[in-house]
């Protein structure tokens, strides 16, 4: 049963040292307040999955976090790079990265098979692709009516997902709306989940009658930190910032202004940072 | 009226495109090339974004593949497991637009590594969707820039199939859809072959040689036995087209900071 | 592209004798206006996919349009037995029927995997039941990564699936909400799709961004037959009429007071006999 | 207070119920329990309805499993697919209430057939979604009426696992959960043996003696070493369910007819 606990605590009690972490949120919101908050807690030998690693792990990988990256689109959207995945995947900065890579409809499906409650996904994919070869965990299974063969990926179940949520109500409901990724599927197949809300609301009020909604019972902790998404965006509350993804990529370039950046901006800051983004917009 | 190689790339794609097409857009110049061809003759096109949005009708190009008005404007959206699952693989999708890094002369793309996987010299973003939209749509338009660097004659690596080996390669692999059907770059048009499905200029933009395709090419590339020359774009195209980017430029402008311009001229995923 | 059509032509040009017919609606949204229209229309040796045959199977089958019945529970919600779908599995009046049986569970990922266009369904089920021993379509695989063994089924494709909405625009998006039942994927898996609605709208307007709505594409026909889901019943136009569902009982009993109940209220009747219980609500 | 053998039976199967429960509930008497549970001592009780209503609070009883009430007053409502492939299959469901038409000693159900699959004496229903619950939910209450036509020494056909064929079976099929936990009838409450997994009398309802729990069993029924007497039910629990039941009916009687009426008395799948 969610718990609303600050962001700090709501870390500390669910992410471990050695845990598989999914942060998902696919361009829209991105729980970047929460990357922030494990980053400062120093967690170390993470096992990241994302379909769409952005600056938030590019941010945990620089940092050391990661030993290794589950993964499917490795970019700055519309910039270009993400430099410090780069840096380790090419260098080992600051620590060797171990990489696991699919394709999207891969990682969508063995998410919604982790939901499901099901060992592995079975999909149409890698018709004529390279990525199997490079992959052991890409396999295959006959079907047992017409004998095509199919590719396989074992579920996605990580010990914590997190993401982040437009709000929650007073009971520890949370509703998402708009682009809704595969937060869903990332909540319900992870043994522990963590959100943080842009706010919590007394009721939800009148809404489509099949709103998406994550009920208390399937969430571990609930952090309230408006603005939290930033610089990605929250649905009826602030716009993506851009200005700030094409700004990351002179940021990250380099390994010291990418530290002194993350000295100045995460370690030294707290979740109530990020409160300035969403009051921008208000 | 003057006109940019890159407004010839983007309204030579638009014009491959028609009302009945249901498109699964990525950011850029397919974004472009298809908000174009609805702000002009194929009104009703209908646009998908893997992120989830159907049948969006943005009034500015978006800058990521998840912009909030994407959905805002979408007839609905639908989670990515769903987008990949019911609509990608469904096979409700009659045309995908694809770029990458390098590509072959059978359409193979990569986006995935410069030199060998393990230790790859340049790692890229990688696959995304395109492994399963490469066999999933109807058929494939590919639009990237041309050169040499990015034409080449192998592939590091084998992101999405084009048409594989060639011949009857996706046939051989139980695809059934039709693959890249066409190549739109800066200088030209190219389909594959009919039989060897090896990419072959069909179609020439004004004012460029067939020495710089050569030239910007890594394969001895193929011409047609009749190449046309590429109708220039039109006023209308054109005007349409910088309207577009003007109004995509004002809108981004006016949220905020110069960061912002800077990123939307720049194009997001 | 959906063309909207008076519902006999709209039925007419997509159900064929002896296609594979799926009409869907999870107690809410059954088209009954759309099933009196294939029964006046004389079709034959059809094979009904439907989880839960309701009294419109009932109807079809004590008609004699069925030969083959696919399903999962098949009874009279709350009342009790449909009697003509006993009497032709225990006596073969009028036709012998085949039948097909699952489990909800089974059906609900058969319908998931043809709207995924996957040849079969994966699912932990039938643990320790019966089925499995009398219907042959029941198989396993082996995961390629635990090695445990699961239930699957073939994907359910029908040639033509029938369901009402509560409405469509005028580009022909059609529109549910409440109870969706397994009516998107029903629609998606299968070749046709013949939709029944409530009403045709100028726009949709203001309505969740994630709204569950079947784009024009992927429709063949509308029909505007408002009350077309009695005595089932359409999410904020009108109720379920149990009293009907209770009166059925007694219609359905003995073949003759059915037959004369469908000769005056089906044979004799229109789409147009439908729009009285949507008024009645109004 | 007076009161039925169908009251006793529902107001037992609601106490064994608690605030944290997440209950897959059936139409009729389970739904009756679910409810008057919540209106009494457990008041944030879960209750899920097949149709894909998730935390739903009817202010009347629903007539069938998919009623307008239980849409419009649950927190959310998915599809169907969802609801059997995250929310039970997902192993999120605590509790699952099932009946039906036999039931033998080891807790196993019949809803399928009377007589031959083939050529069977009774087409009963089926299972819908019986053969899933019975093996995904955390544990499994049933309630049916008890007599020798329904409790019988062997089924003609195994719609849905008990504990199979006692002992560890379910463990030896790889079910994790822990199956029927309590048999809810209008006589008594039985519950399988920690070893053998046969059903054992442990609580008698007042009134009821041994020998008539004896003539209503199919096989010889045993009884724990220590059977308690149902404590009868209390006023409040008469009173609410009463209500409850009332409320239910007038709810009904005015939407419309007398038809209606009869059918609300009755219930509804």
């Amino acid at each position: 049963m969610a718990r609303v606990l600050p962001l700090a605590a709501a870390i500390g009690e669910t992410v471990r040292d050695g845990d598989t972490v999914a942060m998902e949120g696919f361009t829209h919101l991105i729980p970047h307040a929460a990357g922030h908050e494990i980053i400062r807690q120093g967690r170390r030998h993470l096992t990241l999955v994302r379909m769409t690693p952005d600056l938030i792990y590019d941010q945990l990988i620089g940092m050391g976090c990661a030993d290794r990256l589950v993964f499917s689109w490795g970019g700055n959207p519309g910039v270009g790079s993400l430099h410090r995945l780069r840096d380790a995947v090419e260098n080992g900065w600051p620590n060797r990265l171990a990489i696991e890579e699919h394709s999207h409809a891969a990682m969508a499906n063995a998410y919604e098979a982790g939901a499901a409650n099901l060992p592995f996904a079975v999909f149409r994919g890698y018709k004529g692709a390279d990525l199997p070869k490079v992959n052991p965990g890409i396999r295959s299974v006959t079907c047992p009516y017409t004998g095509e063969v199919l590719a396989t990926v074992p579920a996605i179940r990580p010990d914590v997902t997190v993401i982040h949520a437009l709000r929650a109500d007073r009971a520890g409901n949370v509703l998402l709306e708009g682009i809704v990724g595969v937060q869903k599927e990332a909540v319900l197949a992870a043994r522990r989940a963590v959100v943080t809300v842009e706010e919590i609301v007394d009721d939800f009020g009148p809404r489509s009658p099949n709103a998406v909604i994550l009920p208390a019972w399937t969430v571990t902790a609930i952090a309230v930190v408006p603005g939290g998404a930033h610089p990605s965006y929250a649905h009826g509350y602030y716009k993506r910032d851009n200005a700030f993804y094409q700004a990351w990529d002179g940021i990250a370039r380099e390994r010291d202004t990418f530290l002194a950046w993350m000295k100045e901006h995460v370690l030294a800051k707290g979740p109530d940072a990020f409160a300035v983004h969403a009051r921008k917009a208000a | 009226m003057t006109y940019t190689a890159n407004e010839m790339m983007t309204v030579a794609a638009a014009r491959a495109l028609t009302n009945d097409d249901v498109c699964f857009v990525g950011i850029g110049a397919p974004s472009a090339a298809c908000n174009l061809a609805r702000l002009t003759h194929a009104p009703d096109i209908t646009l998908i974004y893997e992120s989830g949005t159907i049948a969006t009708r943005p009034n500015v190009l978006p800058l990521s593949i998840g912009d909030g008005e994407l959905c805002e404007t979408a007839l609905t959206t639908v989670s990515v497991p769903e987008m990949f699952r019911y609509w990608l693989q469904g096979g409700r999708i009659t045309l995908g637009f694809l770029g990458g890094a390098q590509i072959d002369r059978f359409a193979n793309l990569n986006t995935t590594v410069v030199g060998p996987y393990d230790s790859p010299r340049v790692r890229l973003p990688g696959g995304g969707g395109a492994p399963e939209i490469a066999t999933h749509c109807g058929q494939i338009f590919i639009i990237m820039a041309q050169g040499r660097r990015g034409f080449v004659d192998r592939l590091d690596f084998v992101t999405s199939m084009g048409h594989g080996e060639g011949g009857d390669h996706r046939e051989r692999l139980g695809v059934r859809t039709r693959g890249p059907t066409k190549v739109i770059t800066d200088l030209c048009v190219m389909e594959p072959d009919p039989v060897t499905k090896e990419l072959t200029v069909v179609s020439i933009h004004p004012g460029v040689t067939r020495d710089k395709i050569v030239e910007n090419t890594g394969w001895p590339i193929r011409f047609a036995g009749t190449v046309a020359e590429t109708p220039a774009p039109t006023e209308r195209e054109l005007a349409v087209l910088r309207d577009l980017q003007e109004r995509t430029r004002r809108a981004h402008a006016g949220e905020g900071t110069a960061g912002e311009q800077a990123a939307a001229r720049t194009g997001g995923k």
